[in-house]
Parts: C-alpha cells; sequence; structure tokens
C-alpha cells in the first residue's frame, strides 16, 4: 500500500470539529491536527539516536524544537520524545522504520488526538476546564494537566502576535472532550456576540 | 483543593494527583523468605497511621510521575516532596 | 397531645433536671476507663454499668461529648451488609436502636424511612443482589427492586441520571433503614450512665497510657494519671494517636469524610436515597434539610477540615439525580474522621495487650453500630471475652488473614 | 407606592426606571436598583415573612442579608433572599413557609403555645409509645422546613471557572478599596469583591452623612479603576476559604475558583442586635438596615423612630434621621453617662430626647403583632439591670439597634485566623493571622474612617512586601481609641419570652438558660442542643449573643467560652453553581460509530461504552445475543476488543520484571508466543489478569483488563521503581485498537488480508506474529479466550475504521456479524474462564478459583508470593466450580447456594440460553460440595429453590480442539 492510500485509510477521532471549529473561529478557534503523523521514543538511547538522525533535541524536559523538515520534537519525559509532523503529508515512518532491534529505547506508537486552540477566548476556554494557570506558562514547553477531567499535553507557542495552545490527548477521550470545548466555545463565542450593557 | 508540589511538574491542583499510600520498603525476595508468617502479615497489613509527618507516594496523573512526599497528616502540610531516587541519593539509605 | 408538652406550659419554672452531672476531680483509680466520650464509649460506659454493674467507669473525652463522628455523620442506621458477620451485628444494633428512645427516655427521632442503594452497573446491581441474598437469609428486610420500583416510591429521581452518568438498573431496598439524632443518642447514653454512677470528664485528654509487663496498668491526662486495668479505647478517627501509647500496630489509616446540608425545604423526600456508583447518599432532616455525604476523601489526613472538592462533586451527583434541585442552596458544609480497615469491618474486643480494648475500625459506618457495640464491648470488658458477635472482629484477624468480606459492598456504604 | 425620600446623591434607585412587580399576588412599585426588601418595605408594607418555627409576622431587619425574614419563592426557585434579589419588572413571589398566605398564616397559632415548647422538648416527647411516633413525625414533618422544591425545575447549567490572583480582598468599603489600590499599585494582581451591587461599604451608610465621605468614595473609586491589574467584582460573595489560598467567589451566574497568594479581609462587621421583649416585631431594625434604606434607597425606615445604643454610631444614626426629615421620639443610651463626643451635643442640640442609662424593654405590637405601636423603657441599674420600677411607654413605629457589631469574619477564619475578644473594642478581634492573610479595618476593629483607610493601605502593603512587590515604609497598625464601639451585653429577661437571641431558629433568651441548666455548658452543645446559628444564615445575629449568654451562665470569659467553628458557606450557594458544568470524562473505542451504525445496544463499562449487542430486527435481547454467540461457534464473529488495556514492556529487565509482577514465568518464554498472565495484590488476592505476547528478546506487548489497566499500569510503573528495574513502561490503550475475529472461520477469512501465513503449523495457537493486516501495521494473536479458533488483530486507532470494515466485507461470504459484550461472556463461561472482578471478589486468591497452575511458587519472589504462601496452609473455604441448573430461569448471579438455613456458595456467573443447549453456571462452593456430580439447592428468584449439579470446567470444548482448529 503506497503513502496516498494509507493517509486515506487512517480517521481522526476529532472529525466531529471541522463544522464547529470554523463556527466559533471569532473568540475560540478549535482545529483539529489529530492526522498528523505522531511517533515517540523513550528510552536511555533515545536522545543520542535521535540526534544521530539530525533532529535538534531538546535539553531540558519539557523543552519543544521544531523537527529539520516541519513539525515538532518534544522531550515529554526524561528520556522520552514525542514528535508530530507539521504537514499532512509529512511522514514520520522514516523513524520507526529505521530503529534497530538491539537500539536501547522503545518506538512509540502515538496516535494522540490533538488541537490547536486559538483566539483571544483561549484562556477563558481554560478558565473553564483546566485547575492551573497557563497564562504564566513559559512559551514552548508542554504542560501535563488536566483538561475537563482528561489528562492532557499543552504546548503554548506564539506565531507573531497571536497565541496558540497545542492540546494533546488520549484519542478514545477525543470525541467527549472535543464536544465539551466545543460547547464551551460557542458559549464563549454567543456571550461575545450579545451587545454588551 | 490542595496545591502539591510534583517534584517533576511544579505545584498542581489536587485533582491532577492520586494518593498511593505510605511509602513502605519493600522487602528482597530473601528477606521476605526470612520473615515469619507473623512478620509478614505485620509487613502486609499494618500501617503507622498515627499523627506526624508521613512519608507516601503520590502520583501525578497527567504526567504519570510517581514520587515521594513527606507530608504531616494532621496540617496536611507538604513538607518536601522528591523523586524516589533523589531520595536515595540524599539519605543513602537502600530504599 | 402528649402530658409532657402540657407540663412545659403548665408548670411556671423549668423543671426538666440536668442531663448531665456537675463532674468533680478524677479518682485515683477505676475499673475501667473509656476514652472517647462519643456513641460508642457512652453507651459502653451504659451498659457496663447497667447490664453487668460495673460503675466505678470514667470515660474521658478530650472536647465535648459527641464532638468526633457521633456529629458528624449522616444519622443512617441500617443492617444491609453483605456478609453474615456484618449483617448478624448491624441487625441486632438495629433491633437495639428500634426501641433505644424508649430504654433511654429520650426520643431520638429515630425514623425508619426505606433505604435505597442505588446501582447503575451490572456489576453494582450483582453486589446489591449478593447483599439482598444475604440478608433474606438471616432474616434481614432486603430485597434488589427494579427501576420501576424505585421511581414509584422517589418519583423525584431521574433514572437516567440526566444522561450525566450510567442509568440506573435497580436497587437494594430496605425498609428498616432508618436515620436518628444523632447527637441525641450520645446524650441519652451519658444521660443514662450518669445516672448509673459513671462519670464522665470532659475537656480530659489522654496523654498517655501506662504499659507493664504486656498489661494495662494506668491511664495519664491533662489532669492527672488515673490507675486503671482496663481501658477501652473507643476513639474511631484518633485511634491511631491511642494505639501508638500501648505500641499496637493495626492497618488503620484516618481518612476525612465529608457531608453537607441544604437550607430547610417542605419535606418531600421520606426515603434515603444512596448511590454506590455516584458515591452518595442523601436523606431529608425532620428539619427540612438535605443532608448529603460522599465517599471518603482520597488521601490520608487527621483533619476535619473540609474541601470545595467535596462540595463541587456532592453538588453534581446530587442534581444528576434529582435535576430539580439545581436551585437547592448549601448552607454548609463540614467533615468527620474514619478510620479506616482494609477489609471495611470494624476492629473490636480484646489485644495483644492485657486489659487494652479497642472499639475501632468505624470506617463510615460507625454511627449505626452505636448501640450493639456499647452492649458487646461492655460484655467484652466485664468478661475478659469477645462477644460472639464481635469475635470475627478481633485485631488478630489480620494476622491470621482471615478478613471479613464487606469490602465487596462498601464503595459507599453509609 | 409611598413616597421616597427626596433624590440625594449616591443612591442606589434609578427613578427613571420604575418597575413593576408582585408580591403574594399584589403587585408594587419600586425602581431599578431596589432589592426586594428596599422595595416592599418603601411600599409601605410591614409583615414580609413568617418565622421559621413560631411563624410570627417578620419585617425588614438587617437588610444585609444578615437575617432571612424574608425568604421568597417563584415557582421554580426557591429560598430566595429579599435583600439580595433585585427587582425587576414580571418579577412574581411569594413568602415561604406559610399556610394559606403571609397575612393570614394558619400557623402563626403556634406562636401562642410556646410555652408548651422549650428547648429541646421534642426529645422529651413523642417517643412512648413506639406505635405512636410515626404519627407524631408525620406531623412534625408537615410543618418543618422552609420553602417548596417545584418538581419540575429545569437545569440550568452554570459555567464555573478558574481564576488566579496574588491578592484576594473581601469587601469593597474604604479599608478593602484602600487595601487594594495600595497592593495593585505595589503591581499585584487583585481581585476585589463585594458582596453589595456597588463599592462603598461604611461610606455609603455609617459615613454617608458626611461631606468628606462622599468625596473619599469617589477618590477611592477613581484610584481603584485607574489600575489595570486590580479586578473589581460587585454582587460577589466569598463564599469560603480553603486550603493554600483557594476562595470560592460566587456571583450571580457562577462559581469562581480563585488561587490567590494572599488575601486582606476587609468584611466589615455584622451589627448585632439587641435582646428584649418582642425584638422581632416588624418595625423593629439594625440602625445600618435604617441607614442603607435611607441612603441606598431613600426609603424611610419609620415615621416615628426610637434609637437603642450604647454607643456613638447610635448617636450619629439619630442625625442621619434628623436629617432626612424622621422625627426620633427618643434616644435610649444603655450607659448611664451617655455621649461626651461631638455628635452627642449634635443630638442634643437637635432636640432629640435622650434617656440615659435606660433600655427598650419591650417593643409593643400593633394589631396582630404586625407593627410596632410603642416601646416601654426602663432604667438600667448599675449593673445594667433592667429596674423593675420606672416603666416609660412612648409610641412610635419604629425600634432602631445601635448597640455594637461582631466582626464578619467567618471566611477569614476558614483561613486560619484566630480571634481574641477586645474589651477596649467590644468585639473579637485577630491574634493570630496565617502567612498571607491579613484584616483590615472593622473587621480588624477599627471604626473611624481615617483608621479604616489607613488598616486598609496597610494590609495592601504587607501583602505586597510578603510577595517581594514592595519594600517601602509600612505605618503601624491603627488601633480603636475611645469608647467601644459595641456594648458588651445588650441582653435583658423578660418574662413573656419573646426576646429572640436567634431569629432563624425562633430561640429566645431562656432557652439558653434552661439548656445550660440541663447540662449543655459548653459553646458547641448548647448550638447542638438548642440550634442556635444552625438556621440559614449560620447565626450572623445570633452567635455574639448566644456567647455572651453562655459566657455569663458559665461566669466566664469571651475567650474562654470559645467559638463555634466556622464553615463554608458565608452566604448559601446554590447546587448548580457547585456543580458547574459536571465534567464526565467518557471514552470510546474508534469503532463506536460503527457499532452505532449497527444498531448496536451501548452499555457504560467502566469509562468506557462498549456494544453490548446488536439488535436484530424484532428479535429479542437475550435471542440477539444467543444468535451472535452461535455465530461465532458455527462460523466467524468480530467484536471490538478495544477497551483491553494494551502495555508495552520493554529493556533488559523486562521479563524479570513480568516475573515480579505476574504469578508466572516469562523468561522462558520463546519470542512470538502468549502466555496466560494472572496478577495478585500483596495480600495474594487476584487483581489482574490478561495476555502477555513476547515479541522481541526485551520486549513484551501485554493485554490487561479494560476496567483495570488504568490502575494496573500505575502500579506498575511504583513497581518498576521500587525494584529499580531497567524497564520501559507504555500504557498504549488508547493508541491501540483491537479486534478479536473468532470461530471457525476466521482463518478463511483472515487469510485474504494479510501477508502473514495462518498456516496451522506457521500460525500456531498461542502464536503472536506482527503483520500487514488491511494494509495497516498490525499486531496479530491467536487466542481463544470465546474458546473457538481466534485471531486478535491490534493496530493503530487510526486503522480501526478501516479494519473493520475490511473484515467485515472479507467475512460477508462466510456470513461474518459483529458480536458484542454479552456474547463474549456467555461464550466465555461455556468455555470456563473467569472473569476478575465477576467471578473474583475482594478476597479471592488463586487457589480458591483453580488457577494454582498459573502460580510459579518456584521463582524467587513475585508480588502477593509470601501472602499465598500462608493461604495456602489455611483450609480453604470455598471454590470456584461449574454447574449445570434444572431449569433456565429464575438463577441470577450472586443468588446463593443452601442447605436449610446455610449458605453454601454463591453464584458468580450464570447463563439460561447457551449454545450448549443447557443452562449453566459459575459458582464458589464450600469444598465439601464441590465434587463432580453433587447435587446443590440454589435460592433462586423469589426464594424458589432450583437445583442444580457440579460438573467439570470447562462446559465447552474440554480438550480445547476447538481453538487449536487446524483447518
Amino acid at each position: 500500500m503506497n503513502r496516498s492510500e494509507r493517509v486515506s485509510t487512517r480517521q481522526s477521532p476529532l472529525q466531529f470539529l471541522a463544522a464547529g471549529a470554523v463556527a466559533t473561529n471569532r473568540v475560540v478557534g478549535l482545529a483539529d491536527l489529530s492526522l498528523l503523523e505522531k511517533w515517540g521514543a523513550k528510552g536511555p538511547g533515545a536522545a543520542s539516536w535521535l540526534a544521530e538522525r539530525g533532529v535538534e533535541v531538546p535539553q531540558s524536559i519539557y523543552a519543544s524544537r521544531p523537527l529539520p523538515e516541519g513539525g515538532l520534537v518534544v522531550r515529554v519525559g526524561s528520556d522520552e520524545f514525542f514528535l508530530e509532523a507539521g504537514q499532512l503529508d509529512q511522514s514520520l515512518a522514516s523513524f520507526g522504520e529505521l530503529v534497530p532491534a538491539s537500539a536501547d529505547f522503545t518506538p512509540v506508537i502515538r496516535e494522540d488526538a490533538a488541537l490547536r486552540i486559538t483566539g483571544r477566548g483561549s484562556l477563558d476556554l481554560f478558565a473553564q476546564t483546566c485547575g492551573h494557570p497557563l497564562q504564566q506558562s513559559p512559551m514552548d514547553q508542554i504542560i501535563f494537566t488536566r483538561v475537563a477531567g482528561v489528562s492532557c499535553g499543552i504546548l503554548p507557542q506564539s506565531s507573531g502576535d497571536e497565541l496558540q495552545y497545542r492540546v494533546w490527548f488520549d484519542p478514545s477521550y477525543a470525541v467527549y472532550l472535543g464536544e465539551a470545548l466545543l460547547q464551551i466555545a460557542s458559549e464563549l463565542d454567543n456571550a461575545a456576540s450579545e451587545p454588551s450593557v | 483543593m490542595k496545591i502539591i508540589h510534583c517534584p517533576v511538574n511544579g505545584p498542581r491542583p489536587l485533582q491532577e494527583f492520586y494518593f498511593g499510600g505510605q511509602f513502605r520498603a519493600v522487602p528482597t525476595s530473601e528477606q521476605e523468605d526470612a520473615m515469619t508468617d507473623a512478620e509478614w502479615s505485620d509487613y502486609a497489613f499494618n500501617r503507622d497511621g498515627s499523627p506526624g509527618i508521613q512519608k507516601e507516594w503520590w502520583y501525578h496523573t497527567p504526567s504519570g510521575t510517581w514520587f515521594i512526599a513527606e507530608r504531616d497528616i494532621v496540617t496536611d502540610v507538604f513538607v518536601r516532596t522528591y523523586l524516589f531516587d533523589q531520595a536515595d541519593q540524599e539519605s543513602g539509605n537502600d530504599g | 397531645m402528649p402530658y409532657r408538652l402540657l407540663k412545659f406550659g403548665l408548670s411556671s419554672e423549668y423543671s426538666e433536671p440536668r442531663m448531665f452531672p456537675v463532674q468533680g476531680d478524677l479518682r485515683d483509680a477505676y475499673d475501667v476507663v473509656i476514652i472517647g466520650g462519643g456513641g460508642h464509649g457512652l453507651a459502653a460506659a451504659h451498659y457496663l454499668a447497667t447490664e453487668f454493674g460495673i460503675t466505678n467507669v470514667a470515660v474521658l473525652e478530650k472536647g465535648y461529648l459527641g464532638r468526633g463522628g457521633t456529629g458528624r455523620n449522616t444519622a443512617i442506621v441500617r443492617s444491609n451488609y453483605l456478609t453474615p458477620q456484618g449483617a448478624s451485628f448491624y441487625q441486632a444494633s438495629v433491633e437495639l436502636f428500634q426501641d433505644l428512645s424508649r430504654q433511654l427516655d429520650l426520643n431520638l427521632f429515630y425514623s425508619e424511612r426505606g433505604h435505597f442503594t442505588l446501582a447503575h452497573s451490572p456489576a453494582s446491581l450483582r453486589t446489591q443482589r449478593w447483599r439482598a441474598e444475604v440478608n433474606k437469609q438471616l432474616g434481614i428486610d432486603s430485597e434488589l427492586i427494579t427501576p420501576e420500583e424505585v421511581r414509584k416510591m422517589v418519583p423525584e429521581i431521574d433514572l437516567q441520571c440526566g444522561g450525566h452518568q450510567p442509568p440506573i438498573h435497580g436497587a437494594l431496598y430496605h425498609p428498616p433503614g432508618a436515620i436518628a439524632r444523632h447527637d441525641a443518642v450520645a446524650w441519652g447514653y451519658a444521660r443514662r450512665a450518669g445516672e448509673a454512677g459513671v462519670e464522665i470528664h470532659q475537656q480530659t485528654a489522654v496523654t498517655d497510657i501506662e504499659v507493664r509487663d504486656g498489661a494495662v496498668c494506668g491511664v495519664h491526662t491533662n489532669k492527672g494519671f488515673i490507675k486503671t486495668e482496663k481501658v477501652l479505647s473507643a476513639v474511631a478517627g484518633w485511634t491511631t494517636e491511642i494505639t501508638q501509647m500501648v505500641g499496637l500496630r493495626t492497618p488503620l489509616v484516618i481518612h476525612p469524610l465529608q457531608a453537607m446540608v441544604t437550607e430547610p425545604l417542605k419535606p418531600w423526600l421520606d426515603k434515603i436515597v444512596v448511590s454506590a456508583s455516584l458515591h452518595l447518599y442523601v436523606s431529608q432532616s425532620s428539619r427540612g434539610e438535605l443532608v448529603a455525604g460522599a465517599s471518603l476523601d482520597p488521601y490520608e489526613l487527621i483533619s476535619m477540615r473540609s474541601s470545595l472538592d467535596f462540595a463541587e462533586g456532592t453538588a453534581g451527583h446530587l442534581i444528576d439525580l434529582f435535576p430539580m434541585l439545581g436551585d437547592v442552596k448549601v448552607l454548609r458544609q463540614w467533615a468527620g474522621l474514619c478510620d479506616m480497615t482494609p477489609d471495611f469491618s470494624p476492629i473490636m474486643g480484646t489485644t495483644p495487650i492485657r486489659g487494652f480494648y479497642l472499639d475501632a475500625g468505624w470506617g463510615t459506618w460507625g454511627f449505626k453500630a452505636t448501640p450493639i457495640s456499647g452492649l458487646t464491648m461492655a460484655h467484652t470488658l466485664a468478661t475478659g471475652r469477645d462477644h460472639e458477635l464481635i469475635e470475627p472482629f478481633n485485631v488478630s484477624r489480620f494476622s491470621d488473614f482471615q478478613l471479613v468480606g464487606e469490602k465487596g459492598a462498601a464503595s459507599v456504604g453509609h | 407606592m409611598a413616597e421616597r425620600l427626596p433624590y440625594r446623591e449616591g443612591e442606589w434607585i434609578d427613578r427613571t426606571q420604575p418597575v413593576t412587580f408582585h408580591f403574594e399576588g399584589v403587585a408594587y412599585e419600586g425602581f431599578h436598583g431596589d432589592s426586594l426588601s428596599s422595595a416592599l418595605w418603601g411600599a409601605g408594607l410591614r409583615v414580609l415573612g413568617r418565622s421559621f418555627k413560631y411563624h410570627r409576622p417578620r419585617g425588614l431587619y438587617s437588610l444585609a442579608g444578615h437575617d432571612v425574614n424574608l425568604l421568597v419563592e417563584d415557582g421554580e426557585r426557591t429560598n430566595l433572599r429579599g435583600d439580595f434579589l433585585p427587582i425587576a419588572d414580571g418579577l412574581d413571589v411569594r413568602a415561604v413557609n406559610t399556610a394559606g398566605g403571609l397575612k393570614r398564616d394558619r400557623l402563626q397559632m403556634i406562636d401562642r403555645f410556646g410555652s408548651l415548647m422549650p428547648v429541646g422538648f421534642y426529645y422529651k416527647a413523642f417517643h412512648t409509645p413506639r406505635s405512636l411516633f410515626p404519627f407524631y413525625e408525620n406531623q412534625m414533618r408537615k410543618i418543618a422546613g422552609l420553602g417548596k422544591i417545584n418538581p419540575h425545575a429545569l437545569r440550568r447549567p452554570s459555567p464555573k471557572d478558574y481564576a488566579f490572583c496574588d491578592l484576594l480582598v473581601t469587601g469593597a468599603g474604604p479599608s478593602g478599596l484602600a487595601a487594594a489600590i495600595a497592593a495593585a499599585e505595589a503591581g499585584l494582581r487583585v481581585v476585589l469583591a463585594e458582596e453589595q451591587p456597588q463599592p462603598g461599604g461604611s461610606l455609603r451608610t455609617q459615613h454617608a452623612r458626611t461631606p468628606q465621605a462622599a468625596e473619599q468614595l469617589q477618590e477611592l473609586i477613581r484610584r481603584a479603576s485607574e489600575l489595570e491589574n486590580l479586578e473589581l467584582r460587585c454582587c460577589t460573595q466569598v463564599a469560603g476559604y480553603y486550603s493554600d489560598h483557594w476562595a470560592a467567589l460566587v456571583d450571580e451566574r457562577r462559581l469562581t475558583k480563585l488561587r490567590t497568594r494572599a488575601a486582606v479581609f476587609a468584611s466589615g462587621c455584622i451589627e448585632q442586635p439587641a435582646v428584649f421583649q418582642n425584638n422581632d416585631l416588624p418595625g423593629v431594625m439594625l440602625g445600618s438596615a435604617a441607614q442603607r434604606l435611607i441612603y441606598l434607597y431613600r426609603v424611610a425606615p419609620c415615621q416615628r423612630a426610637v434609637i437603642l445604643t450604647a454607643t456613638a454610631e447610635g448617636y450619629r444614626l439619630a442625625l442621619d434621621f434628623a436629617e432626612a426629615g424622621i422625627p426620633v421620639v427618643a434616644l435610649v443610651d444603655l450607659r448611664h453617662d451617655g455621649e461626651s463626643s461631638e455628635c452627642g451635643r449634635l443630638v442634643e442640640a437637635a432636640d432629640i430626647e435622650i434617656f440615659r442609662g435606660h433600655t427598650v424593654l419591650e417593643a409593643q405590637p400593633g394589631p396582630s403583632g404586625h407593627s410596632v405601636r410603642g416601646v416601654i423603657l426602663c432604667p438600667l441599674d448599675e449593673d445594667g439591670h433592667p429596674d423593675a420600677i420606672g416603666h416609660l411607654k412612648l409610641d412610635c413605629d419604629g425600634v432602631i439597634m445601635s448597640v455594637g457589631w461582631a466582626p464578619n469574619v467567618d471566611v477569614a477564619y476558614q483561613a486560619g485566623v484566630r480571634f481574641t475578644y477586645s474589651d477596649q473594642v467590644g468585639q473579637l478581634v485577630p491574634k493570630e493571622c496565617p502567612p498571607g492573610v491579613f484584616l483590615a479595618g472593622r473587621a480588624a476593629g477599627v471604626f473611624d474612617l481615617e483608621d479604616q483607610i489607613a488598616s486598609g493601605r496597610r494590609a495592601g502593603l504587607q501583602a505586597a512586601a510578603l510577595l517581594d512587590s514592595y519594600d517601602g515604609a509600612i505605618a503601624p497598625a491603627p488601633i480603636h481609641r475611645g469608647p467601644p464601639p459595641s456594648h458588651a451585653f445588650p441582653i435583658f429577661p423578660h418574662k413573656g419570652k419573646k426576646n429572640f437571641v436567634d431569629l432563624d431558629e425562633d430561640l429566645h433568651l431562656v432557652d439558653f438558660k434552661n439548656a445550660h441548666h440541663e447540662g449543655f455548658d459548653n459553646i458547641e452543645l448548647i448550638k447542638r442542643y438548642t440550634t442556635v446559628g444552625m438556621g440559614p444564615t449560620q447565626g450572623k445575629l445570633a452567635n455574639t449573643n448566644a456567647i455572651r449568654i453562655l459566657a455569663r451562665l458559665n461566669g466566664k470569659t469571651i475567650d474562654e467560652t470559645g467559638t463555634t467553628v466556622s464553615r463554608p458557606f458565608h452566604h448559601p450557594v446554590s447546587l448548580e453553581k457547585l456543580a458547574g458544568r459536571r465534567f464526565h470524562p467518557q471514552r470510546r473505542t474508534p469503532l463506536h460509530a460503527l457499532h452505532q451504525s449497527l444498531d448496536a445496544e451501548m452499555i457504560h463499562a467502566g469509562a468506557w461504552l462498549r456494544a453490548e449487542y446488536y439488535r436484530d430486527g424484532s428479535s429479542s435481547r437475550a435471542d440477539c445475543i444467543l444468535h451472535e454467540a452461535r455465530q461465532v461457534r458455527h462460523s466467524v464473529g468480530l467484536i471490538d476488543v478495544s477497551t483491553l488495556g494494551k502495555l508495552q514492556i520493554s529493556g533488559p529487565d523486562a521479563a524479570r520484571f513480568l516475573e515480579t509482577i505476574y504469578t508466572g514465568n516469562f523468561s522462558n518464554q520463546p519470542i512470538g508466543r502468549l502466555q496466560y498472565a494472572l496478577g495478585c495484590d500483596e495480600l495474594g488476592v487476584i487483581i489482574e489478569d490478561g495476555v502477555v505476547a513476547r515479541v522481541g528478546e526485551e520486549n513484551f506487548y501485554v493485554t490487561a483488563t479494560s476496567s483495570g489497566v488504568t490502575a494496573f499500569y500505575r502500579d506498575l510503573q511504583r513497581w518498576a521503581l521500587l525494584l529499580r528495574m531497567r524497564v520501559e513502561l507504555i500504557n498504549a490503550t488508547g493508541h491501540l485498537a483491537a479486534v478479536n475475529l473468532a470461530g471457525p472461520q476466521a482463518r478463511k477469512v483472515l487469510t485474504k488480508l494479510t501477508d502473514l501465513s495462518l498456516a496451522p503449523e506457521d500460525f500456531r495457537y498461542l502464536d503472536v506474529h506482527r503483520g500487514c493486516v488491511a494494509g495497516l501495521d498490525a499486531l496479530v494473536m491467536r487466542i481463544g479466550f470465546v474458546g473457538e479458533l481466534g485471531f486478535e488483530i491490534h493496530v493503530p486507532t487510526s486503522g480501526a475504521q478501516h479494519l473493520w470494515r475490511t473484515l467485515m466485507e472479507a467475512g460477508a461470504a462466510q456470513g461474518i456479524r459483529p458480536f458484542g459484550v454479552e456474547a463474549q461472556r456467555l461464550l466465555r463461561l461455556e468455555k470456563g474462564h473467569l472473569i476478575v472482578g465477576q467471578d473474583t471478589d475482594a478476597l479471592t486468591h488463586p487457589y480458591e478459583v483453580g488457577l494454582d497452575w498459573a502460580v510459579k511458587e518456584d521463582k524467587p519472589y513475585f508480588v502477593g508470593a509470601r501472602s499465598l504462601q500462608i493461604l495456602r496452609k489455611q483450609p480453604q473455604e470455598r471454590t470456584l466450580v461449574g454447574l449445570v441448573l434444572s431449569q433456565d430461569h429464575g438463577v441470577e448471579e450472586c443468588h446463593l447456594i443452601v442447605e436449610g438455613e446455610r449458605m453454601l456458595g454463591r453464584i458468580t456467573s450464570v447463563a439460561h440460553r447457551t449454545t450448549l443447549g443447557m443452562p449453566i453456571a459459575l459458582a464458589f462452593v464450600h469444598p465439601d460440595r464441590a465434587r463432580e456430580g453433587t447435587e446443590l439447592q440454589i435460592c433462586g428468584t423469589g426464594g424458589e429453590l432450583i437445583s442444580a449439579r457440579v460438573v467439570p470446567l470447562p462446559f465447552y470444548d474440554p480438550d480445547g480442539l476447538r481453538q487449536k482448529l487446524k483447518d
């Protein structure tokens, strides 16, 4: 099976979001990035092996760096890395295929549901769902916390003047969490469109 | 709502944590074999639940981090928290 | 109209006698010292005096009568336990409770409401059936009922839980389930014990227990030393402090248990509703307040602080079951302490230390055992041998690997 | 509408916006900005509510929510407080707790029987004979409670949120504003919470008359509004204060969980009533309530006032009345030497008659007790006791009490502040404040406006200094000078027994004497016996006087007497605000939508939703399940097992690690082979089972129970640490999907889709292979949980739907059908496989369920080993056996096996209709009764005795030929 066929058989757990994301674009935007390929490596040898593959390895825990061909790598544990492609057509398959049997780390299948949250209402959305103060968090450092009761990794990023939050979580919670966030996002949107008193 | 300082993730609200009970050194297989039934049942069942500072396990769920806390179980003050291995280095015991 | 009320109206002077005597100084020695002036300790004192003729007894209470679990529980009485040992014990307690107002000549507002344990899953329904079957075998009135039968008796319940929770699959129904005025139970026993000659010393804290050659010989208090060869520890949430004094190791760990009440409402709920899956129990008091509680706090703590998490969670679960309660307001929240055992059964009776008797491990089920624990511990203190009803609960069951299998039923068991 | 007082700067009502609303069915008018209380009082109404117990008529009292005289309901909501309820067009409310309306409440007759109901009377009556108690109880329940719930009220989900700041200031009066401004100017992020609709506090009431007050207020508000890092939240109560500086803020819409780093309580004082006969009549009110009426709502509190006081504030109050043009008939001062300050002279100059060394002994009721028509004054002796002679009657329609205060510090108490009684101030003042908690203003015992502002500024700067935002000078704390602003004992006995201490609970002075007499001589005991402070206001107007009374009865000081413990909430908080949105995370497999499109009945299984069975036309549930099971036995079926726990365990110590956590041996397990694995806890109790696949020398793939895996994985992580094993653990449960293709035709279906050879010799029973299935990277395991040839296929979640569809298409020729959890449970039962948690309980160990073979005792160590050694020596009390039932109905799981009254065992799993054509069960029985062929009796549905026979396990295919099927 070739590359394009493989993509076509994959399905995002957040598929249902697509329509809603547009509707709430004004205050909070929710974009589904689940179909970007992901890959992980865990174990003492992971960092050096990634470095040999030309990956700029984040030195401190929870730091992130761009991948050479787009996408990013996040150090999600002392010896654990999470990689995500930057484009739908970017493949990380080569990483997995190259791991030798003798490697002293384990390749990890990552199928996280992934969101990008944008807009001036992002922090209001988190205020209703997360007990950790994200507004005080540094950029490009992943935060493991809970959003609406689900364990998530959240990466605050700035693109230009805009703040955005990348959120990854177990795909089995995708429908629940996606719907909960969408509901709040639309309420924030409605509240913003009401004439102020 | 308690704030607990995870040694890896920093201060977080209680909801992100799971309480893992009192810390107890696990007997090695040799020690275990040498224990009488009474000594084993004492280890298996009995706890030191008396007032004071208790060494205990906590788990930060979103990141999957186990760590040790020393907490006053009367005032609920966390005296300190550290990773299991760090405790080992600091106190030099065999865990 | 009861004669008593007319008497109040007709007499110009307030003629009610003192309920508790003014206590003088501690004496040098007592036959029995009971630590803890809660329901259990006072009941044991009462039965020691009245059933066994032992009146040279001091009850030492570090605060005021009923300060601990007695005044903090949600006052539910029932006997629908899972194990034959547990069910028989609590059934004996229920039977004592039913006649206790008369015995103590104090209206305890013992009110049989009917007790529902809702099951939200097939697994929970199985457990409830297990309890029902064991109960029936022991002659205890319990049965498994369908969601429709639940709705008939508590029409306000939303069987679907608004889609927030798994729907109700059925319930264990226990008609004799009752509520009572908890403080009054302690007062009633205190009054009777006092009348029989027992001394009750409030604001008297035990600071140490003297043990020589494996036997108790006295108790140190903030008011001096007393000699005694028999000490009963009936302090529930404070047990680990006492057992430490005598060097007795137990599995007990202490967790807070919280509860809350709403503003008074006109009576609408005359049943006791417990949901095993939602960790919720609720009833309406005679004042009209809804009294609600949840499961234990998730970590060990010997402090009666309140937490907002508890109020939030319990509020949510109340609305899951009773969607029309959204606007009802919570007046007050509070907490008590629970001394938990690994098999969710008490630790009672003799201990390896001669003369040291334990009445502990009351977890979340202490109030309902008040009369029977008092009676059986009095028997045990008087005879030096465990009463047969409490034999399974002796502390030796842990070293013997002979646990009581109550845990299966008690995910929330108030 | 009665006339309002003329316009005055700072009033809260908007006279351009009249509002019409209904109370007790009658239309009234008020203004936008009015609360229900002020609007009704302004409309001339005097009886606003009925008391809890005696149904006495009650009027406006505190106008601050410190009493519950005006509690209303609108059919939807109940127990709404009139003091806090803004009026609006269309508002239509009734008083709670009346029988037949407020005016002609039929229960008011209870008031006349008050003497039959001394404190605690209910403990002493109604319980004998026992048979009559239910009747009495029923009668009592009928009259208990306040508002009625509406059984049809709808949910109004409330958006709860979190917020974070450096400093929370409670109360936006002069000291709170000053604190917030000082802290914000030093750079702190400040939240300033104010319960009232507008900031100002005492600047709008006690200080309102002076022109400087208005200027001060404008200035403070201007400065506060210029600070971007100062957020003022009005109509917001700080409802509770919890560990680690979390505060519960509640406004009209929501609960905010605010994490702060420091707190200033500038929460002011609660004015306390005097205790005299009929001190609850409509027309008797607190001075601060009168000031709120005058300055905020421009309503005259009454037409002719008698002011009862013991402080300078009462004199200033008289001047407030004078300025508003309301005659003050008399100013009654409890002190013999009266007021020597400026305001004393001003009152004299205003020609107001002053009775020094007097008290109001009694307020005299107008018709039906609906109003005040006068007072009886009485001189006090040197000790403050009323004299028997010299009584004096005065006509008035209002009795205004200004005898003192109690600090409004219940929430500060929750924050850890402890108090001591100060004779200087006549109230509790802070003794110890925990780090980061400060008190300011009247709450801290300073009453002079300049002092209030200075103490606020000081608290704000202290907070800033603590948080390293300020290192400048901090002025010393101002202290109260002059006579105390509170009288020490404004409490007067009366034989009429309507001198109320607790208005919520209708408790009067003698109730306390009687309770004390009976031995309830401790503050906590007297609270529980009398119920003082247990009403809806939690004793805001009662606790202070109750403590004073008890202290006198015991001959002790206030500090020795102590206080009751303050608990959340400050004002009651609705369940929906506490509940918020209620997040209930739910997990779905990636095949969820497909199950739905196949008309599956979905059930909750722990956090997951699973397909229980697939509906099939009009077939019954039982038929559908049996049909699915037969399909698996005879042809091929497909089940979604994505909920299985899926763990990757790898590293040099992986095998050794598995041998530690499971009871089996894994070191010698060949690569490419599977093994059943059983896990116990340290007590030897079975907690987990699953399948271990060795996929490499140092790599294992482990499946675990759906409901147990989260906790099990967490335990494994800890064991790996404790045992210092070089092992990597990965919980891939959600990242991988799994299906089980089972049935004699399974091989035929799968062969078409994979590059793996499925030939029996290449892919043996209990083999595991990695390969390509339907174009996906897959791990394929040959296992037989249901007792047939079966392949469990694990693929990345994103490919699950594609896999399922492809398998279903490929199996069409074999008549493939999906099967659900129920069919799987039936099939495994036939095969005699137990389910951990159903066929085991919280004490079950392996030897009780025939899993001895899975316990490798020759290993050096595994979790639970030592306990199992002990358990093995004990006589066994039960064993799991298979039963064939004599009938196909009437037996349910957990029915008991009995012999007369003896309980011999319990059914753990049962199936009435099976593919075997006979009803079967698994059961625990006493080992004596476990022999094959033993006849047992089950106490079935309705108590029917049903017989059953012990048979060997498994019921189906004992030699396992089916799952090892070769063609």
